[in-house]
């Protein structure tokens, strides 16, 4: 704690608060409402998961990735896998692509609806958050249905996924898709274009393109500062290559370049992206047995991978090094909320306390994933 | 830039800092320490070059008796090129530049691995533990650590074991 | 000047919109209800016919439960557990394949494996179980599943075992077996000696 | 029945005219609780099952005749009460514990002195004072005194903040909500409410209730001006900065609980209520029929009166379920920018207005 000014005084925003998303401790320097620094404190929610990986095989860190960030599981499960067989040179059937790249972008939906919804909270309006807990709420429900987990599913495999997808699952998911594309207008009628919300967050914690990228910001929020940059596009993996879509990027309409604003729209044009990439995969899906390329003993030779992917909060990096062993020598997690958060500082100092809630919850960060 | 180019353009400029390393790939690169900062403004100023996105830095342990080691995932936003860069440090007292002020994720990336490591980056201006509470024993991810049996007078209990558990 | 009553105007409309979105929803909340009651209504389980090995049963991850008489310690599934929930004892059969009635032991399984082993101790700590259902694929004799699985029609799904004790969330699924006869069966020669 | 009445009732029986009064004062204010009581009561239902209705819920279903099964949760407000009394009551060791105790009286007494002036129907008033819109303007500031105590002697910083946050805020919007109330004041000659009333009965133009609200576009606009005004000084959403939730955690009610909080929520209610009241007298014809020399009758008038008052109640709900909230500088900048400027120009264009058409 540092010497505190006369007229400065020092608040902590959590770890017990209902905006930070979780427990996170910011220790903030204010001059009346006036933020003049940030010092974020983590480590509360630290279970130890890089620890856990070198103790466990390497089936068994699956579960783990899960629970890291636990609002986009099958995201953190297929950048693991994705990994996984790069280090081991596995090719999976093209069904089981076809089903991760369904799985990821619905949970990419999900993980977004779940951003925009808590942001609205953070903003202030109650009713956006219901409405699309609602619809996400669908979307665990097909999880449900796929593997039998709403939350942690443990779902996608070296080599291979769990289970096949259920017999009716392409006429539900597009049933869904259906009901849900109209929403997306509701939502902008409702939060998107309310003046108060475009006043909150237009102008509000401008993250330049430059310092973005410093700061490794990744994902929505890189996009959201205008750099065209999404590792499924840039650096495609599984299928991602096949398909057809667009990456939105901020374009500033309602104030500048990289506002809050920005980067939640991003994330509501995102949804929109995946829904056509979900229609094209249900039409594309192939048959096949899921089970095919599973490995016997998963024991990756020497040698150490590097690998990301596109997890709906930018990108999700794995480190993998093996020793020739069924165990993992050293698993590092390279995640995106953890270099989000760091920009905080420097985004939001002199602003208001009320725009630093507004910063954070732009961020979407999840504490699972910041502290492992 | 293939990695090999890239590798070529190191070498050109920096000879001495080279170190051969046979475990590692080709999209690897090994160098020393001791001009590490130099480096790493210029891999980052350098047109050609231009890494200006530190993707991730791993901490790594060799071993029980091996060095410790520093990996930097550089990529370059505008060429779209990457490599993967390797410092090893001395077990007993590993330190190198820190380049937070280069990368300002370096930062936050560079407590983390010394928050498990113990590895020192000279010059980095908030070096504390980042993840582990700030009186934190030991350093969890190195291969020879052995976990505190007491934390602020909380005993870590062994009831399982007590009940027949393993 | 014309900005400043433009942004007024725009605030009305933008509010107004939101406004109309949320009477609607209110006027046709009958229709739009999403509220289930919930001790009183539930939400019905998802029914799929296809699992692993396309075998017919439900994926539904609940509770942990072994048929102990099909088991026969391989310890398959305490290798595979993440969190080592799952602890096995076993104590060599005197006879390979042969019931011993006195501790409840059948010494074949449904699908005819016969046992060498006899299961002295299985427990599970709910309380640890991470539902990754990783224990569940490894089984030989598929007696180890999350509830609603290969045997769905013998177990009901269940959802709702909290408990007020945490050790009652330990399920001890081995037959009981005192002291005395786990000793018997260590050491069997001594009797037959005598 | 204004306590005038019954004071001249006791008066007359007997030769202590200090007891009288004092009887007429205590008699004349159980009503007013009453109602105070039964307005949070029945407010916090409402407003409950209106925000779950908005969001696709439907809201507490469980406390109600027969329990679990019941009811609608027709009584699920009546337990939280109970819950309220019978929790603990928590003063922080730190705080100021003289001032933590007083603040929520004073917010209390604010609201509960605006209620004895609200006008129900011609007669059912407990006080009708001739200055009657001054006074309820005046006595609504008495719970920013409150408030400020309360986050002042909590000893915490985010109460500390919703405190001066409020404050800012409702003196702020006292101004615009004071300058658009001199429309009617202007229109009616009066600030008598009752007699503010009575001077809207009959039509304009033929049609319309003779309302101040339909009266001239300037009216119009500022019963909307002072209509928000008043959302603002409730402290409700858009304008709930000082208890934000997501920001304060609930700003200077943050180390109140039981009886305490409850009273501020009492207070809450009530505040809701009397600001709603004077702008259904001031410009909504009070209890006067929309259908004019229709259902004019006294039962009729109490009936209009409330009616009138509930759909602003409701709209008040219908805002905070639906807007973001407002930041601190936004907040002033609508204030100072955009309300009071065009309340100023309200009362320039009603001055008008009267010269020529009046």
């Amino acid at each position: 704690m540092g010497i505190v000014q006369g007229d400065q005084m020092i608040l902590n925003i959590g770890p017990q608060h209902p905006s930070t998303h979780g427990v996170l401790r910011l220790e903030v320097r204010t001059d009346g409402e006036i933020v003049s620094e940030i010092k974020p404190h983590l480590g509360y929610l630290h279970r130890c998961f890089e620890k856990h990986s070198e103790n466990v095989t390497y089936e068994q860190v699956i579960p783990f990735t899960d629970r890291c960030d636990y609002l986009a599981s099958m995201n953190s499960n297929f950048g693991y896998v994705v990994a996984m067989e790069e280090l081991m040179e596995i090719k999976v059937p093209e069904r089981v692509d076809y089903i991760r790249i369904i799985m990821g972008e619905l949970n990419r939906i999900a993980s977004h609806l779940l951003a925009l919804g808590v942001y609205g909270l953070d903003i202030g309006a109650f009713t956006p958050f219901l409405y699309m807990f609602r619809d996400r709420e669908r979307i665990l429900d097909m999880f449900e249905l796929t593997c039998g987990a709403r939350l942690l599913y443990n779902y996608m495999w070296v080599g291979g996924v769990s289970h096949d997808l259920p017999k009716d699952f392409e006429k539900i998911c597009i049933g869904f898709l259906d009901y849900f594309e109209p929403q997306i207008k509701e939502y902008n009628n409702l939060l998107t274009y309310n003046k108060i919300f475009i006043e909150r967050t237009a102008d509000v914690g401008v993250i330049p393109a430059d310092v973005a990228v410093s700061y490794g910001v990744t994902g929505p929020n890189l996009r959201g500062s205008g750099v065209k940059w999404d590792v499924r596009k840039d650096e495609p993996y599984s299928i991602y290559d096949r398909f057809e879509f667009d990456i939105p990027v901020g374009e500033g309409q309602f104030g500048t370049l990289g506002d809050c604003f920005d980067r939640y729209w991003v994330r509501m044009l995102e949804i929109s992206q995946s829904v056509k990439i979900l229609r094209q995969a249900l039409k594309d899906i192939p048959d096949g047995n899921v089970h095919q390329a599973l490995p016997k003993k998963i024991r990756p030779p020497k040698g150490s991978v590097y690998r990301r992917t596109e997890s709906p909060r930018g990108d999700l990096g794995y480190y993998i090094v093996s020793d020739g062993t069924p165990v993992p020598y050293r698993v590092k997690m390279r995640s995106p909320a953890f270099t989000a958060l760091s920009c905080l500082d420097e985004v939001s100092r002199g602003w208001m306390i009320s725009d630093v809630i507004a910063i954070l919850g732009s961020l979407d960060i999840v504490l699972g994933e910041i502290d492992r | 830039m293939t990695s090999a180019e890239i590798k070529a353009v190191l070498e050109h400029q920096f000879p001495a800092a080279m170190v051969e390393n046979e475990d590692l790939t080709e999209k690897q690169v090994e160098l020393k320490g001791n001009q590490w900062l130099e480096i790493a403004t210029f891999i980052k100023n350098d047109p050609d070059l231009s890494f200006d996105q530190l993707e991730c830095i791993t901490g790594y342990d060799t071993g029980e008796d091996g060095p410790l080691q520093t990996r930097y995932n550089l990529h370059s936003m505008e060429h779209r090129h990457k490599i993967e860069v390797v410092i090893s440090h001395n077990r007993e007292n590993p330190n190198v530049a820190s380049i937070e002020q280069l990368w300002r994720i370096g930062d936050w990336f560079e407590r983390e691995t010394y928050d498990m490591f113990g590895i020192v980056y000279e010059g980095h201006r908030d070096l504390r533990r980042i993840l582990c509470p700030d009186d934190w024993e030991g350093w969890p991810l190195r291969k020879d650590y052995e976990g505190q049996e007491t934390y602020h007078g909380i005993v870590v209990q062994k009831m399982k074991e007590e009940e027949g558990w393993e | 000047m014309s900005k400043y009553f433009a942004n007024i105007y725009d605030t009305v409309n933008t509010l107004w919109t939101g406004m109309r979105i949320t009477w609607r929803h209110m006027m046709n909340i009958k229709r739009d209800n999403v509220t289930l009651q919930y001790p009183e209504e539930r939400w019905p389980r998802p029914e799929r016919n296809i699992g692993f090995n396309h075998d017919n049963y439900n994926v539904i991850r609940s509770r942990l439960h072994v048929d102990i008489d099909e088991c026969i310690g391989c310890l398959k599934c305490t290798r595979a557990c993440p969190v080592d929930c799952i602890k096995i004892d076993t104590i060599k059969a005197p006879v390979r394949g042969e019931d011993i009635p006195n501790v409840g032991h059948t010494g074949e399984t449904s699908s005819g494996t016969k046992k060498a082993l006899l299961v002295s101790r299985f427990t599970i700590d709910m309380s640890e179980c991470c539902y990754c259902n990783l224990c569940t694929y490894p089984c030989p004799e598929k007696c180890i599943f999350m509830v609603g699985g290969p045997n769905g029609s013998k177990h009901p799904i269940d959802y709702e075992f909290s408990e007020f004790d945490r050790n009652n969330l330990i399920y001890q699924f081995a037959k009981l077996i005192t002291p005395g006869q786990k000793e018997a069966l260590q050491n069997p020669t001594p009797e037959v000696e005598a | 029945m204004t306590v005038d009445f019954l004071i001249d009732w006791f008066a007359a029986m007997g030769d202590f005219p200090v007891i009288a009064f004092l009887l007429a004062v205590i008699i004349s204010g159980i009503p007013i609780f009453l109602i105070m009581a039964l307005n949070a009561i029945v407010a916090v239902y409402v407003e409950r099952k209106v925000s779950a209705f908005m969001m696709d819920r439907i809201g507490p279903m469980g406390q109600g005749p027969g329990l679990h099964a019941g009811k609608w949760g027709l009584l699920q407000t009546a337990a939280d009460a109970v819950k309220l009394l019978v929790k603990e009551d928590t003063v922080p060791e730190t705080s100021d514990k003289f001032l933590f105790k007083m603040a929520p009286y004073i917010i209390f007494i604010g609201a509960f002195m605006g209620m004895a002036a609200v006008p129900f129907s011609s007669v059912l008033q407990v006080a009708d004072f001739n200055v009657g819109v001054f006074y309820i303007i005046a006595v609504g500031s008495i719970g920013v005194i409150g408030i400020v105590m309360a986050g002042w002697a909590s000893n915490n910083k985010w109460s500390l903040y919703g405190a001066m946050r409020s404050a800012a805020q409702i003196i702020s919007y006292e101004i615009p909500a004071g300058l658009s109330i001199i429309v009617p004041i202007m229109m009616a000659g009066t600030m008598n409410l009752q007699l503010l009333i009575q001077s809207q009965s009959g039509t304009v133009w033929g049609i319309l209730p003779n309302w101040i609200i339909f009266n001239n576009p300037f009216t119009f606009i500022a019963f909307f001006i002072f209509f928000i005004s008043a959302v603002a000084e409730t402290n409700r959403t858009p304008f709930d900065i000082p208890e934000a939730e997501s920001e304060l955690v609930a700003g200077w009610m943050t180390e109140y609980s039981g009886f305490r909080w409850a009273l501020f929520f009492l207070s809450e209610y009530a505040n809701m209520f009397v600001v709603s009241g004077l702008a259904v007298a001031g410009f909504l014809g009070g209890w006067q029929s929309p259908i004019p020399g229709m259902f004019d009758s006294a039962g009729w008038e109490l009936f209009w009166f409330m009616g009138k008052l509930i759909l602003l109640i409701f709209v008040m709900m219908w805002f905070r379920w639906t807007f973001p909230r407002l930041r601190v500088d936004q907040l002033m900048h609508v204030c100072w920018k955009v309300f009071i400027p065009i309340a100023m120009f309200n009362i320039f264009g009603v001055g008008i207005w009267k010269l020529i058409f009046g």
